[in-house]
């Protein structure tokens, strides 16, 4: 029954992008977009109650090999992430009825969410590896569009085009894995290939896991594919948030959780996945601190957030990782949306143009907070115990318990997440102080529609870590509770204390002459411009020259060629029969002396 | 020695019609004042028609139990015999015949020749032709030649004002004598090794080891220039294109037909009944000259700007293409039914190359004479699918057969069946040669077909005035034989002549 | 006598034949040379005839038909050059280059022919 | 049924030259859409159980000489394909019949295009070797005289470089052929498929496939005998590039798994990963032109050169999913490529031009519905699941992961990441195309321009189209469970 259940919530936002698509414009914005979530999340939730793990299953087409099946696979990670995935998405709608208003392409966004969202489910729910390759390629192209919603900017067309190529990139890295899994296994249905697991070599499944790897770290912005996040914040705020915070890059854990049997089996990409965490969890969270655009500061948080829970699930930790992912979608899609009505009540992201709006937005500002509150992981917020939870988890596997990744990448681990936690603390307070406090600036609080759904995430941000305590593995441990807070307070405390002392500065400035350096993320960005865009259209300009002078004159040439022999041979033709005689006899000695020599 | 020669002149019936149509004509001339002269170009066509006729009963007699019937036998071999083969032959150069003569009428008028003198050559050669068919005999092969070739000579130049016709015939005359006297040379040579004229006892001879081989060999490949020279292929064919531009168009085609096609059916009665065993001789020589007429031939057509002269290269081009059958035949020496298959494909090329090939000259004219040019030059022919659409269909339709391209369905069959015969023959590199020539072949057809279809100025076309009623029935004539043998090409394919032994 | 003494006659005939048309500038004497080549086959055919003692003396009825169309090849190239003389008034044969593959034809030749064909 | 399939174009070639020129094109529709109907008649009866074997056949002698028979049949191979023809070509004759766009001459027009769909589905239809050759010759010279009567400024070079070369493959194509004969004195293709290469020496086999294969590879194109691909497609009119892409190519392709793959399996176990590599070679090598491309007609025609790279790479790894990969791609390359023509067609008609920079963007500003279709088809054809092209992209690379036996896995895992990588390059040429086309400001040349956006007799045209592309990639079964069948049998050896 439950499965039953569990078509529609991926079919019903599918069909609201097909109603909404071409028939938008005729009906009153959004309602066919809302409703279609609306329904789609009230299913999710009377699966995610029922919790009876259960799959149904359609061949849909024989391919003269492993068929192709289509089905949905009903567990309890994925019914709590479908939950989350319809509720944030269901905010998202709301928000942006109010965020777009007048926009006259809402239409057509509305069914992309929407698309969007049924995608994400697809990806959540699917019991196909390749049908979970579709809607995660799906989610791709919906990002693209979203993206590139306001596409008479540049900027925003460009920022579109590569993100769209760096998860293609990525993506053909996750079918290549998907096909190893699909053969070794003799089938794509996800629970054939977690039961052959054990039989397969074990190069197969590194090789499959490293290519997992790679699709992951192309879909959730890890390092070495994290530039084209940044960017992605070209787009409107509400797509921010449900796309670039909650679901979309979250999609590579969920499906690192969904496969961790695999992983299990191949520790090394265990390894390799934990040192590409440590290393864009720094790096994302100095980025963070350093940059000057709120949004930007957003963008970064979540790459090193995402670090966070792939670090986590490398130590082993799947509960604690899939546990700060529903957290922090909660926190981190309000933190955008809060951002979204900060920037529309401003008209401008900057940092520095922002400030003092304490007073005039107040509900934003108290959502806001609560937000920082959450991603610097201040208790009681549910943020607060989802990042415990990681720690333990990292204290655990440093202490050599689960003994899953080497003990020195452990410790590794373990460092980088408290450094992490502290250096997340700074940023957040940094933002929050730059963004609601300092000089008096005249702005209006945004309408009830924005401010709704602001609330409606508040309340999880706030609350869920505290719901959360009724199952034991989810209570927090004292020891690493005690460290995780004295980091944050250390963290925020730098930073008041650098306000205090030059209201008004941007605590930024500590930073001295690296700051522009670590803004752009080591120029990571700048480095993949010159050198894979400028190869890649150097060559195409060969390619285009080669083709027309060498393949292309090859052939025009030899057409010439015959030409110019053919005159060559008419010279012959001079009108004297004297030398056509010549030929003549000249040709028939030649014969006559082959004839007697050979034959 | 039974000394009186018993003469079955039903056998006989269609070049003796011939030949006394021309002779009657030749004295009606001398004799009818000068507004009679269209009665002669009529006498003559019925002549023609005659002999067809004579064909026919001959078919119906002969075909049925496809025994061959000869005459001026001695013993079991015959010198003149006739069956399918010559039948076939026969009715193709009767066909042919007429639709020159049909294309002659309109010129002889026009260009002033003496209307007598020339139909009388005509039907000579004709008949010279038809017993080259027949002939089973190297005198009446070597005589038969000389009977197509001289009166060639005297219609080359009988436009006689224009110099260029003399030097034409000039050229004809010195190139095709020189050639006779090597084939004689050749002919006697082989008459010494094997001590007989008649073909299939040559064969019987060459097969014999006593035969002085190297003797025979030179005299074998000495024959084969004699036909080399009248099928203009390379390195005898220098004489083609000057001769086609210089001589009369009418004369041109019997040339490009009438006599390459007597051509090409001494050759194979020399090299299949005669020369059979001696294969491995002839065999890749034969190759060798297909491969470089079809080469040459396409290679300088591509630079052609005048349509004669096109037509003539075109006309050497294909003769490589009916040679490489024969020059396949080295691989399988001594096989006769291998032999006869690739015979087949020489004469059903041929067949069907004679009917193309009359469609283009047809056209050709009725444009006439441009500035000292017999068909003008290409650029003439721009845009005559607006001024005479079913003209240049006629014309665009036969080029496309030439160039063996569909629509033109009898060209593609003619060339599958060469290139078969080449591949069982074992030449690959032959076919492949022959593939790329098509391509060079259909680049300067194409060159000519689009120009008929050009919306260019079409004043010139405009000026040829409306098409005359015996260019009309030639040009019908042709291209209902090209459809003909589009649809069923089974009837000139696997003819071959009856290997005796 | 061995039948070889006459075919090497033979032979050497028919070569200075092929000289004398390659190397002869004159019409007339170039048909003259090839008139040698055609005798020279003659002797050939006789020698072989004799030699084979052939009873359908075959090769002696060639050497006839032969001689009868040397006769008419004679008579028809002395045509031939007559005409060419009267149009080019030259008989030389190398100088006779109207007919070259040329794009662009030759001068339009004599008015006679133009006039005719004027008059069409 | 199969003999209907061809007569009636043909009849309405002849018919349509004796018509008045302005009824040309409604006569045109007309019978294409009778040869629609039969097509779809001939797919609703067709028994999709026994999809192996030749149904609807006819088989009468014409020259028994060299074997050529009038042998027609329909299976699971040819039967999308015979769809696919029938379509297009009514499509086209709707397009033609359109009022604002009356070409010249209809007449002429409209009967060089029947003719040419004569021969296209005679090929897909002709179940003898020497038929197959003929119809496969039937199309050169009706397109080469639509190219060269109603196509762009250089139409005359690039007409005479298409029907030169295609006529030197398909030369090559009848050497290979006749070869083929030679050895098996059979022209009859279900025989040949049914003896599967038995009798036929190692040597002959290898030859044989390299000469049919070769002179197939001048259609398909493969890689370093494509040059005559863009030059056609952009001279040629938007009904001839529409036709090019949609069928001609396809005809190429089809010869292969019909005729070189299962008659010479020997043959094609040899030179299979040099296949698989020009075909890998050609989806980077086209993907990279197209990156540089500054004709958007171009862009599209050198699209074609990738998208077959991977239909080559799914016969060349001779596998039931191989193959399948390979039919399904044609069909969806079939249906995409001509979306595309159709609408570069319309911008073409709009903005008088198809270079990029002359149009300059804003596509989706100026022409919403135009704009959004272009985006369309740009993102189903660099292969977005869901939608046609996916299914065939992703089946070839699985396909290419495990060859079939006798074949270097490790050499296939590369042409694998090679088309990976491709994969991701046609993605950029594509949205390259659209951030300069579709998006971007509106250039103030073309503000004041007033032209409006899809008219309902382009509807008409499209909508087949676009319902098609997301039906089959929705449904694949669609393409798939007909050829599957047919695929088992024709690698089975019949």
């Amino acid at each position: 029954m439950t499965a039953a259940l569990a078509v529609p919530v991926v079919l019903a936002p599918f069909l609201a992008a097909a109603v909404g698509l071409p028939l938008g414009r005729r009906l009153p914005p959004g309602i066919v977009a809302i409703a279609g979530t609306a329904v789609s999340a009230v299913l999710a939730i009377a699966v995610a109650v029922s919790s009876r793990p259960a799959e149904t299953l359609a061949r849909l087409t024989p391919t003269g090999g492993i068929a192709v099946t289509v089905g949905v696979r009903v567990g309890g990670l994925s019914a709590t992430v479908a939950v989350m995935v319809t509720l944030v998405a269901l905010a998202v709608q709301v928000y942006s009825v109010g965020y777009l208003r007048g926009d006259p392409r809402y239409p057509s966004y509305a069914a992309l969410v929407s698309l969007f969202t049924a995608a994400m489910l697809t990806v959540v729910l699917s019991a196909d590896l390749l049908l979970t390759y579709a809607g995660w390629e799906v989610m791709g192209v919906c990002s693209y569009f979203l993206i590139g919603h306001h596409w008479e900017r540049p900027a925003a067309s460009s920022a579109a085009v590569k993100s769209f190529l760096m998860t293609r990139f990525g993506d053909v890295g996750f079918l290549f894995g998907v096909f190893v899994l699909g053969t070794a296994a003799g089938s794509f249905r996800i629970t054939d290939v977690l039961a052959a697991v054990p039989t397969m070599s074990h190069t197969t499944v590194l090789a499959a896991a490293l290519l997992m790897v790679v699709g992951v770290v192309g879909k959730s912005a890890q390092f070495p594919l994290h530039s084209w996040l940044p960017d992605a914040m070209a787009g409107p705020a509400p797509v921010s948030a449900l796309i670039h915070a909650a679901t979309m890059v979250a999609a590579g854990v969920y499906l690192v959780a969904l496969l961790f049997p695999v992983f299990l089996a191949a520790p090394l990409a265990l390894d390799v996945l934990a040192v590409l965490a440590v290393v864009s969890m720094l790096g994302a969270a100095l980025a963070a601190f350093a940059s000057a655009d709120l949004k930007r500061v957003l963008a970064y948080s979540t790459i090193s957030q995402l670090s966070l829970m792939f670090a986590a699930l490398a130590v082993g930790g799947r509960t604690a990782a899939i546990a700060h992912l529903v957290s922090h979608a909660a926190f981190k899609a309000l933190l955008f949306l809060c951002a979204g009505a900060v920037i529309t009540a401003v008209g401008g992201g900057l940092l520095t143009d922002l400030g003092g709006l304490r007073r005039a937005m107040p509900v934003t500002f108290a959502t806001m907070t609560v937000g920082f509150a959450a991603l610097a992981g201040f208790p009681p917020t549910s943020g607060f115990f989802s990042k415990d939870l990681v720690v333990a988890a990292a204290g655990h596997a440093a202490s050599g318990e689960a003994a899953l990744v080497t003990v020195a990448v452990a410790w590794l681990v373990a460092v980088a997440v408290l450094l992490t936690a502290g250096v997340t603390a700074a940023y957040a307070t940094r933002a929050w102080l730059l963004t609601f406090f300092g000089t008096e600036r005249p702005a209006r609080e945004a309408g009830p529609v924005l401010t709704g759904p602001l609330l409606a995430l508040a309340a999880p941000a706030l609350l869920l870590g505290l719901a959360a305590l009724r199952w034991p593995e989810l209570r927090p441990e004292w020891g690493s509770a005690l460290a995780s807070v004295a980091v944050v307070v250390l963290g925020a405390g730098v930073v008041l204390a650098r306000w205090r002392a030059a209201p008004g500065r941007d605590p930024a400035d500590l930073l001295g002459r690296a700051r522009p350096l670590l803004a752009s993320a080591w120029h990571t960005d700048d480095l993949y411009e010159r050198t894979v865009a400028r190869a890649v259209t150097g060559l195409a300009e060969r390619v285009v020259a080669v083709d027309d002078r060498v393949v292309g004159r090859a052939v025009t040439g030899s057409g010439r060629n015959a030409g110019r022999l053919g005159g060559l041979i008419r010279l012959s033709q001079n009108g004297n029969p004297q030398l056509y005689l010549t030929g003549l006899l000249a040709g028939v000695l030649l014969i006559a002396v082959g004839v007697v020599v050979l034959a | 020695m039974q000394t009186i020669q018993s003469v079955d002149y039903l056998a006989v019936a269609p070049p003796l019609m011939l030949a006394l149509t021309a002779v009657g004509v030749l004295v009606a001339d001398a004799f009818l004042p000068a507004r009679r002269s269209p009665w002669i170009g009529g006498a003559a066509l019925t002549g023609v028609l005659l002999a067809l006729a004579a064909d026919l009963v001959l078919a119906v007699g002969v075909l049925p139990q496809d025994r061959p019937r000869g005459t001026f036998c001695v013993g079991a071999s015959c010198s003149y015999s006739v069956d399918r083969f010559t039948l076939l032959f026969q009715a193709v150069l009767l066909v042919a015949g007429t639709v020159v003569l049909l294309l002659a009428n309109g010129e002889v008028r026009r260009a002033g020749l003496p209307a007598g003198e020339f139909h009388f050559l005509l039907l000579t050669a004709l008949a010279g032709a038809l017993t080259i068919a027949a002939g089973r005999d190297l005198v009446i092969l070597v005589v038969g030649l000389e009977v197509v070739s001289l009166p060639v000579f005297a219609l080359v130049a009988l436009r006689r004002y224009d110099g260029r016709s003399a030097e034409a015939g000039l050229t004809m005359f010195l190139v095709s004598v020189t050639s006779t006297a090597v084939m004689l040379f050749g002919v006697s040579l082989v008459y010494g090794a094997t001590g007989s004229m008649l073909l299939d006892t040559i064969s019987a001879a060459l097969r014999r080891p006593g035969t002085p081989h190297t003797v025979a060999a030179t005299g074998v490949v000495l024959v084969l220039v004699g036909f080399g020279f009248k099928v203009s292929a390379v390195p005898f064919h220098f004489w083609a294109p000057d001769t086609y531009q210089g001589a009369p168009i009418a004369v041109a085609a019997f040339l490009s037909v009438v006599s390459k096609a007597a051509g090409f059916a001494g050759l194979v009665l020399v090299l299949t009944v005669g020369f059979g065993s001696y294969a491995g001789v002839w065999g890749p020589l034969v190759a060798v000259l297909a491969a470089a007429s079809m080469t040459v031939g396409n290679l300088v057509a591509l630079r052609q700007r005048a349509a004669i002269r096109l037509l003539a290269w075109s006309s050497i081009a294909q003769a490589g293409y009916m040679l490489a059958p024969l020059g396949a035949a080295a691989g399988l020496v001594g096989e006769p039914r291998v032999l006869g298959v690739l015979a087949a494909a020489t004469v059903g090329y041929v067949a069907i190359y004679a009917v193309m090939n009359l469609g283009v000259f047809a056209v050709l004219s009725f444009v006439g004479w441009i500035d000292g040019l017999g068909g003008g030059r290409l650029d003439d022919y721009r845009g005559m699918a607006r001024s005479h659409p079913a003209l240049a269909l006629a014309l665009a339709f036969c080029l496309a057969c030439l160039a063996g391209l569909p629509p033109g369905l009898a060209g593609l069959f003619a060339k599958i069946v060469v290139f078969r015969g080449v591949l069982t023959g074992g030449y690959g590199w032959l076919a492949v040669l022959m593939a790329v020539n098509t391509v060079l072949g259909l680049a300067y057809y194409l060159a000519w077909a689009s120009r008929l279809f050009a919306p260019g100025p079409s004043e010139s076309t405009a000026a040829f005035g409306p098409v005359p009623r015996h260019v009309a029935i030639a040009v019908g004539l042709a291209v209902a034989g090209t459809a003909l043998m589009s649809v069923l090409p089974q009837l000139v394919l696997g003819v071959a002549p009856t290997l005796g032994g | 006598m061995h039948v070889v003494y006459p075919v090497v006659l033979a032979a050497l005939l028919f070569s200075v034949g092929v000289y004398g048309v390659l190397a002869r500038r004159n019409a007339i004497l170039v048909l003259m040379s090839v008139e040698l080549m055609l005798n020279a086959v003659n002797l050939n055919l006789v020698t072989f005839d004799a030699w084979l003692k052939d009873t359908l003396a075959s090769g002696q009825a060639l050497t006839l038909f032969v001689i009868a169309i040397a006769a008419a090849e004679v008579g028809l190239g002395l045509a031939i050059v007559l005409l060419v003389f009267r149009n080019r008034s030259s008989i030389a044969v190398d100088q006779l280059r109207d007919l070259a593959d040329r794009d662009a034809p030759s001068a339009v030749p004599g008015e006679t022919v133009a006039e005719r064909e004027a008059a069409r | 049924m199969t003999v209907l399939l061809l007569v009636l174009p043909l009849l309405g070639c002849l018919a349509v030259l004796g018509l008045p020129p302005k009824r040309a094109a409604a006569f045109g529709v007309a019978v294409t859409s009778a040869t629609l109907a039969t097509a779809l008649l001939m797919a609703a009866t067709f028994d999709y159980h026994r999809s192996g074997f030749a149904q609807f056949s006819v088989n009468a002698p014409w020259i028994p000489l060299i074997d050529l028979r009038i042998h027609l049949g329909v299976d699971g191979i040819s039967l999308p394909l015979v769809v696919l023809t029938a379509l297009l070509c009514a499509l086209c004759a709707g397009y033609l019949a359109r009022p604002s766009g009356q070409p010249e001459r209809p007449r002429a027009l409209v009967a060089l295009l029947l003719l040419t769909e004569v021969g296209m589905l005679g090929t897909f239809v002709a179940l003898n070797l020497l038929l197959f050759f003929v119809f496969f010759e039937v199309v050169l010279v009706p397109m080469y005289a639509v190219i060269a009567g109603w196509g762009g400024q250089r139409r005359a070079a690039a007409a005479r470089q298409f029907i030169l070369y295609t006529l030197l493959g398909s030369g090559v194509l009848l050497v290979g052929l006749l070869l083929l004969y030679s050895r098996t004195s059979t022209m009859d293709m279900v025989v040949l498929v049914g003896r599967a290469g038995t009798g036929l020496s190692h040597g002959v086999q290898v030859l044989g496939f390299l000469l049919i294969a070769g002179g197939l590879a001048v259609k398909v194109p493969v890689w370093p005998l494509h040059s005559w691909l863009p030059d056609a497609h952009t001279q040629a009119p938007t009904v001839g590039s529409v036709l090019l892409a949609g069928v001609l190519l396809k005809m190429g392709t089809y010869g292969m798994v019909r005729i070189a793959v299962p008659m010479l399996p020997e043959g094609a176990v040899a030179l299979a990963p040099a296949l698989g590599a020009l075909g890998v070679a050609g989806i980077v090598y086209a993907a990279l032109a197209c990156l540089a491309q500054r004709d958007l007609k171009r862009l599209i025609a050198f699209s074609s050169v990738g998208h077959m790279g991977f239909v080559l790479l799914g016969i060349a790894t001779l596998t039931p999913v191989g193959i399948n990969a390979a039919l399904l791609g044609n069909i969806a390359h079939g249906l995409i490529t001509g979306l595309l023509f159709f609408l570069v067609g319309g911008i073409a008609q709009r903005y008088g031009s198809t270079d990029i920079d002359r149009i300059g963007g804003g596509l989706l500003a100026k022409a919403p519905r135009l704009g959004s279709l272009l985006v369309f088809a740009a993102v189903a054809s660099l292969g977005l699941p869901g939608l046609a092209g996916f299914w065939g992209e992703m089946l070839a690379m699985l396909s290419a992961f495990r060859p079939a036996g006798g074949l270097n896995p490790a050499l296939y895992l590369v042409f694998l990441a090679v088309a990976g990588l491709g994969t991701v390059l046609t993605a950029a040429y594509f949205l390259v195309m659209l951030r300069r086309v579709a998006q971007g400001v509106v250039p103030p040349r073309w503000t004041a321009e007033r032209f409006g956006d899809v008219t309902a007799r382009e509807w008409v045209a499209w909508t087949p189209l676009l319902v098609l592309v997301l039906a089959i990639g929705l449904w694949p079964r669609i393409v798939l469970g007909v050829t599957d069948g047919a695929v088992r049998v024709l690698l089975r050896g019949g």
